[in-house]
């Protein structure tokens, strides 16, 4: 493979103008593809050249992954080409495109329930020893490249697949791409679910990518995170390439401007209207995951919950959903103790929770977004056992508008959305179920930045109309953008509570992993990773 | 983009020609089944003749299409349409031949009575309506267990019903009496299911001059109880929440479906019409013979996949299930017209299921193209 | 009683009426004799057959009598009752040893009771002058579970027989099914259909159940009860319409009393095993064509009585 | 919460005691099985008798252990063992009962000839090995027509085993000359695979006064094919694929995993397997009988549920298979010492299935107590 030194790469990104192609540049040219009733690209033309990071945004459907997943042999496309140096780049599989130096990070990570993290990392290409799985082997490179990139202590390797966090999840999905060979590598949305703590030593690690010159696409919607990374942006708008720009050129209103043709003002307006009367009010719970959590949220008022991924906040959500068990400690729902079994239970005492893995428990992906819209409130809509169809309709519809959910029609396989339309289709459900309590489980993730807004415009409109929110979210603009209130947690515990002003990134961070400020030391982004060895 | 949600529902408001009135109804995915469908009967009524094969002009006859094929479908067909509930709910309920025998054992002895056996005692109540409902009560009672074997002690249903298919089996021939059939000639009110013809008198000319002996009331039976859960299915919250849980259970508990309860209420169900199809069989046989039914499950399970049931769950419908097993009874009656050996009969079902299944699988491939 | 000498009854398919009633009798009879038994059942098929032969002794038999699910597993089974030095006799379908010398044998041949049904058909069929009558068309319909060796016998020899009073070939149709009622009666319907020239039918087949099955469908296919000849073989559904007053398509069947074998097979097996006779190489239990008019005197008690059941 | 994580790591570690090593080789899943098979044995060989059952003292001899028990698992625990591949990567090989019967009927007729079938003569070899490599070749080939099946025309593999199940069973007769059995009887070298004892005369002392007779060569056979599938899943990469595909097959595919290449793989293999055990068959009843095999599938998916494999593919042991095989195969046969009657057996049988399966799910469940 052809490797350019970092030293001229530093030079050249620096000062390439749009039409120089250094060798091992890769050029797409005139991509497109439709699916039934979509068309996910229209004529993509661009080039990706060795040593630097292209940021791919676009707003949810805007054909993003699906490009990528033509980069890797997935899909094929309807028509046009990719090629590098000359030679053409068509992989009719994933397998193809990994013997071409060609990987790619999807944005749901896929893992193996039944075997184990390592296995699971080099599942395809496991290490052998006269022909037989070398374990010993497996374990240690994995071991290694773990401890390499910062990981091991939240990723231990012999937990199966099943027993993963969506954090987890993801970070055995990029751990996957740590191989040789690697020319050109996209990564889509690969940070969705992780802390920032983690975000930073991925980062290190793209950087590493870069700098050993490896051409580099990464889709995220989290602008703030683009413009730390990326050297060039590229736009997507309904599956056509807006414009290709310097990120250095771009301010984050830029971005969003051409993304979703216009400018968003103020994303997070947040006027608290806090009612007297209490909705929730948790204490001294106890459950396999969590000691003496006491909390309470206020009519109308929005509620947020940090911490690091693992801090127990999904377990915590469930518990109060009744599908997961406490072992002790009262829950009240305005004043009056109730006993909450399951989410039956829950949904008849007007609690909604929007779970947060949509795939995994949020929907049904063979269903149409009809069904998966009305059926929380089914019970509502149902006489003497029959489905009032008419009234069903109208208000999935409703809501399905409300969200700007992009779909073809309601009768719309789930599965067949973009990441950000499904998530938006799991909240339409429970908006449609008027709950006193909406508890969020990161309900921004994997959604654009327009989306974004509105769903931050909803959850004010839904506090305002006297909901009080439950806002469990890993990203901290938007928790201290919106929460009137945070807490903050840790293994299980609430460490804090922040009112209003007092909540600042570092006070939050610091509560969220107090008894880890030592060993963050060394992993913090800052400090160069010269200790990391090249691949 | 609304204009965009909305313009597509016009579009399909729109489609509202007859001929897409048609196709809605059959649904595209069971299209294909039907147009192998006619394939199969001009093969069987035309070429075969080509061949030199005799017999195959008499498929188009009322004596063959209402006497041999529309009874020949009833049992499995009613075994098929349980089984479907539970296959689209993402469970599989191999049980239900054994249920059959059971409900056939049961409805023979209330209805003759069998004196005594162990402590309780069966005089004769000579009642068909009673000999129906006690034989799909027994059936229920069978399905209530499969159902509880779920849901309480998490055993998964292939299993479960594994176990039950072996365990009810023994259990329908110990009701016998030591084992042996029961038989029913003597109750032409009960005999009246399977031989009584409805609108035997109207006026219907013959066809390929054999007249019209009016319908059999087992296929009115299967008819019926077709649409009830074509019904059941489609219109009812009960129906949504088999299809929520066959697509996802996980996101259908969290959605407040209480999965126990319809689970429970699915096996029991399809227990329930396998004790009828049990009933039947007594009726069509003259005789409560503990071995009607057996063997019986594979081919209501080959029907509700070759209807297009998914086997992950989530995917299937009644009316497809009944259109697969209308087609197997269609070979069957054809290869049986044109006087085949059991052996070339086996051989040509398993080719059918294959090629029918091929081809629907291909007719999708087409749409996701893309896909690898 | 502890040392009461232990014999095993095996029989190809322990479901069916007739083994029923062989394996009770011969249990009943054993008992009598002051012996112990055990009923195992090889379910139609041959390997579990050869396994419960090794059951049987790991039980410590000192004597089997089987009906074989296929009787090419005979020698298999007769060298391992040999070796295991257990007295082997077979019932109803006979079976030869290694070297080719047959087992010593209780009941009928199935080469014997298709011959015998046959027969009877064949009588009954001239005796109806229908081959004469230019007015009558005669079809046969030869129920067969195709895939099963000792139905095969059966049936083969029935379709001999019938055919020695003039019946030909292209007059006997056959009906594939599976040993059971429901299956025969499937198979049936579209076969009688396809030849609507025949007037008269003569059925018989591999057993009642089967002959049931093909009756059922053409009375449903209009035929009368007075056009047809039904011969089964087991009597055990012939007999329902008869003690009914019903009038039916059976004519005769073939009564093979699953009691008397069992009891003949207890007799020789005790005789063998604790008198030391050496077992007879064919003892033939009573077996008669029934009808409508004799059946009650011909068959026992415990049959007659399941008739009204 | 990351400390906790850590935790989880050490124990696993840690775990390195000898009783460790040993479950961790039976694997924690088929702990459960194994109590339950000792339970078993205890209730037949010692329970029994304070019930007045005779024969349960007659378990423990040679003759029953190596005559009955070790010979009369072997043909199921074969297929079980080829079907539990099929299961681990998420499929079902209903077919593998009609491939049995076509491996035996070629093998029995490559050896002792049948004259002319269709316009292919075949004449006597005589030879067992021969023999033996026909009826797997005849398996293999079985097995690539499911595999090209499932993965070029895109049929559900319990789809496509379900037609093959019945189209097999036809060519078994087909390929017989007119469906009649072939025996083999002429054939010591061939019967000896059935009739064989290996260590006949190794000086082991009788057992309740049964003396030692070898062990035979089937079950020998078992053992060895158990061995090498347990390595071949354990520590090749086709075994660990199979893991991958059937625990998510689009990582699989991601991963550059050669999907169809591996099904097609794993079928051929279900299938050579199969064919073996027809060939066994063959010798076991001195005939190549076409229905030998028939309705087999069935019990060999039990075992494989029953040895812990999950319904959805990805979980699942060859050791798990054969412990249960074990385990079905003490059942039946205690049931026969004790002279239960066929319907209590199948009664029992059904339970059996259910409570080995309820008491692992619980053991789990122990684990996942908190999840409602
Ligand atoms: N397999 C498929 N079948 C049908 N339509 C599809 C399929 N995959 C994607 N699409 C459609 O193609 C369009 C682009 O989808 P894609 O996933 O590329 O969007 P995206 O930019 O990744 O969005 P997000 O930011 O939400 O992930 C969407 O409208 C989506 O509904
Ligand atoms: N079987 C397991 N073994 C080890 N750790 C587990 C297991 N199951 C869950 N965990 C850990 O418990 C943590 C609690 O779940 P979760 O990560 O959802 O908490 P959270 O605070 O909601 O994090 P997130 O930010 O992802 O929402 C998981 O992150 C996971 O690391
Ligand atoms: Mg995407
Ligand atoms: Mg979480």
């Amino acid at each position: 493979m052809t490797y350019v030194t970092n030293s001229d790469l530093n030079q050249v990104s620096a000062k390439l103008s749009e039409n120089q192609k250094p060798p091992g540049t890769l050029e797409i040219r005139n991509i497109c593809k439709a699916f039934p009733n979509v068309i996910a690209l229209k004529n993509v033309s661009l080039d990706i050249r060795p040593g630097e990071v292209l940021a791919f945004v676009g707003e949810n459907g805007a054909g993003k992954s699906t490009l990528l997943k033509i980069l890797n042999g997935d899909y094929q496309p309807d028509s046009g080409t990719i090629s590098m140096d000359g030679q053409q780049l068509s992989f009719a599989n994933p397998l193809e495109a990994h013997k071409a130096g060609v990987r790619v990070i999807y944005q749901e990570p896929e893992i193996i329930p039944g075997v184990d993290v390592a296995e699971n990392i080099w599942v395809g290409e496991l290490p052998k020893r006269f022909g037989f799985l070398d374990r010993k082997k497996l374990n240690e490179q994995v071991e290694k490249s773990l401890a390499e990139y910062g990981f091991s202590n939240v990723l231990p390797i012999h937990l199966m697949g099943d027993q993963l966090s969506a954090a987890q999840r993801q970070i055995v999905e990029i751990m996957r791409i740590l191989k040789t060979g690697v020319k050109v590598l996209a990564l889509d949305e690969p940070t969705s679910s992780l802390s920032d703590e983690e975000v930073d030593r991925l980062f290190t690690l793209v950087r590493k990518f870069r700098d050993d010159g490896i051409a580099i696409i990464y889709v995220s919607h989290r602008i703030k995170e683009i413009l730390r990374l990326c050297d060039r942006v590229a736009i997507l708008r309904d599956g056509e390439l807006v414009a290709v720009r310097p990120a250095e050129e771009l301010t984050d209103r830029d971005i969003v401007h051409l993304m979703v043709g216009r400018d968003l003002s103020d994303v997070f307006k947040r006027n608290p209207a806090m009612g007297a009367q209490e909705v929730l009010r948790v204490e001294n719970l106890y459950s396999n995951w969590h000691q003496n959590i006491n909390f309470h949220i206020q009519a109308g008022e929005v509620v947020g919950f940090a911490g690091l991924v693992g801090a127990g906040r999904t377990e915590l959500a469930k518990v109060i959903f009744g599908d997961l068990k406490k072992n002790s400690g009262r829950v009240l729902i305005e004043g009056k103790e109730v006993s909450i079994r399951n989410a039956n239970d829950a949904i008849s005492k007007g609690i909604g929770l929007a779970p947060e893995d949509r795939k995994r428990e949020g929907l049904i992906l063979m269903r149409s977004v009809l069904e998966n819209a009305s059926m929380a409130i089914i019970k509502q809509l149902t006489r003497m056992h029959f489905v009032n169809r008419k009234k069903e309709r109208s208000i999935a519809m409703d809501f399905i508008e409300k969200l700007n959910v992009r779909t073809p029609s309601l009768k719309q396989e789930v599965g067949k959305l973009s990441g950000g339309n499904q998530q938006k289709v799991v909240l339409a459900r429970w908006l449609a179920a008027k709950p006193k309590l909406l508890i969020l489980d990161e309900p921004t993730r994997g959604i654009d930045v327009g989306a974004k807004a509105e769903i931050y415009h909803l959850i004010d409109d839904l506090a305002n109309q006297g909901l009080g929110i439950m806002f469990i979210s890993s990203e901290l603009p938007e928790i201290l953008g919106l929460s009137d209130r945070i807490y903050v947690m840790q293994n299980g515990k609430i460490t804090g509570e922040l009112i209003g002003k007092e909540a600042t990134e570092e006070s939050i961070l610091e509560l969220a992993m107090a008894d880890q400020m030592s060993d963050e030391k060394n992993t913090n982004p800052s400090t160069t990773p010269q200790e990391e060895s090249p691949l | 983009m609304i204009t965009h949600v909305q313009t597509y529902d016009k579009n399909s408001l729109e489609k509202k020609g007859f001929l897409n009135r048609v196709i809605n109804f059959i649904g595209t995915d069971n299209l294909t089944l039907f147009l192998a469908w006619i394939v199969l009967v001009f093969l069987i009524s035309v070429v075969s003749t080509w061949f030199g094969l005799s017999g195959g002009s008499k498929f188009f006859t009322w004596q063959n299409l209402m006497n041999s094929l529309a009874q020949a479908v009833v049992i499995v067909g009613l075994l098929a349409v349980g089984e479907t509930v539970v296959i689209v709910a993402g469970g599989l309920d191999i049980s239900v031949g054994s249920v059959a025998s059971c409900g056939s054992v049961v409805a023979a002895s209330v209805l003759v009575g069998i004196g005594t056996v162990g402590s309780l005692h069966i005089f004769p109540t000579g009642n068909t309506l009673v000999a129906i409902l006690a034989g799909m009560l027994a059936g229920m009672i069978a399905g209530l267990l499969n159902g509880l074997v779920v849901t309480k002690l998490h055993v998964n249903a292939t299993i479960a019903t594994l176990g039950a298919l072996a365990a009810f089996a023994g259990i329908a021939f110990l009701l016998a009496p030591d084992g042996k059939p029961i038989g029913v000639v003597t109750q032409p009110g009960f005999t009246w299911l399977a031989q009584g013809r409805l609108l035997q008198n109207m006026s219907i000319p013959a066809l390929n001059g054999s007249k019209w002996t009016g319908i059999p009331v087992l296929t009115v039976i299967l008819v019926f109880v077709t649409i009830i859960m074509h019904i059941v299915m489609r219109y009812t919250d009960f129906g949504r929440a088999i299809y929520a849980i066959g697509g996802n259970a996980t996101a259908a508990r969290l959605a407040g479906i209480n999965v126990s309860r319809v689970k429970i209420g699915m096996f029991m169900i399809s227990g329930s019409i396998a004790g009828l199809a049990g009933v039947l069989l007594a009726a069509r046989t003259t005789s409560g013979n503990p071995i009607n039914g057996q063997n019986l499950e594979l081919q209501a399970i080959t029907a509700v996949y070759l209807g297009g049931a998914s086997t992950s769950g989530g995917k299937g419908t009644i009316f497809g299930t009944f259109l697969a097993v209308i087609m197997v009874g269609t070979l069957n009656n054809g290869m049986n017209l044109l006087g085949f050996n059991t052996f070339a009969q086996k051989v040509a079902l398993g080719l059918l299921l294959i090629a029918a299944v091929a081809i629907s699988q291909f007719r999708q491939s087409q749409a996701e193209k893309a896909r690898k | 009683a502890a040392d009461a000498p232990l014999y095993v009854v095996i029989n190809k398919s322990a479901d069916q009426q007739y083994f029923i009633d062989l394996q009770n009798a011969f249990v009943a009879k054993t008992e009598e004799l002051g012996g112990t038994a055990k009923k195992f059942d090889a379910k139609l098929d041959p390997a579990l057959g050869v396994s419960l032969i090794d059951d049987a002794i790991s039980a410590g038999a000192k004597g089997i009598a089987i009906t074989v699910p296929d009787q090419t597993i005979g020698p298999a089974i007769a060298k391992a009752a040999k070796d295991a030095g257990v007295v082997l006799i077979a019932t109803d379908d006979s079976i030869v040893d290694e070297a080719g010398a047959p087992v010593p044998f209780v009941g009928f041949d199935g080469k014997d009771m298709g011959k015998k049904v046959g027969e009877a058909a064949g009588k009954l069929l001239t005796e109806a002058g229908w081959l004469n009558d230019s007015a009558k068309k005669v079809g046969v319909l030869s129920v067969e579970v195709q895939t099963l060796s000792v139905c095969n016998d059966r049936t083969d020899n029935e379709k001999e027989q019938i055919k020695l009073v003039g019946v030909t070939d292209d007059q006997i149709f056959s009906v594939p099914y599976t040993g059971e009622t429901l299956s025969s009666q499937d198979a049936a319907g579209p076969i009688i259909t396809a030849h609507p020239e025949i007037t008269n039918w003569v059925v018989f087949g591999c057993n009642d159940e089967g002959v049931l099955g093909t009756l059922n469908a053409l009375a449903t296919a209009g035929a009368k009860p007075d056009d047809i000849i039904g011969v089964g073989l087991g009597a055990y559904e012939a007999c329902k319409p008869w003690a009914a007053g019903q009038p039916s398509g059976w004519k005769a069947s073939l009564f093979i009393s699953g009691l008397d074998v069992g009891n003949t097979a207890a007799q020789v097996l005790h005789d063998a095993v604790v008198n030391g006779v050496v077992p007879p190489e064919k003892s033939f239990a009573p077996t008669s064509i029934v009808d409508p008019t004799n059946y009650k005197d011909l068959m026992d008690a415990i049959s007659v009585g399941n008739c009204s059941k």
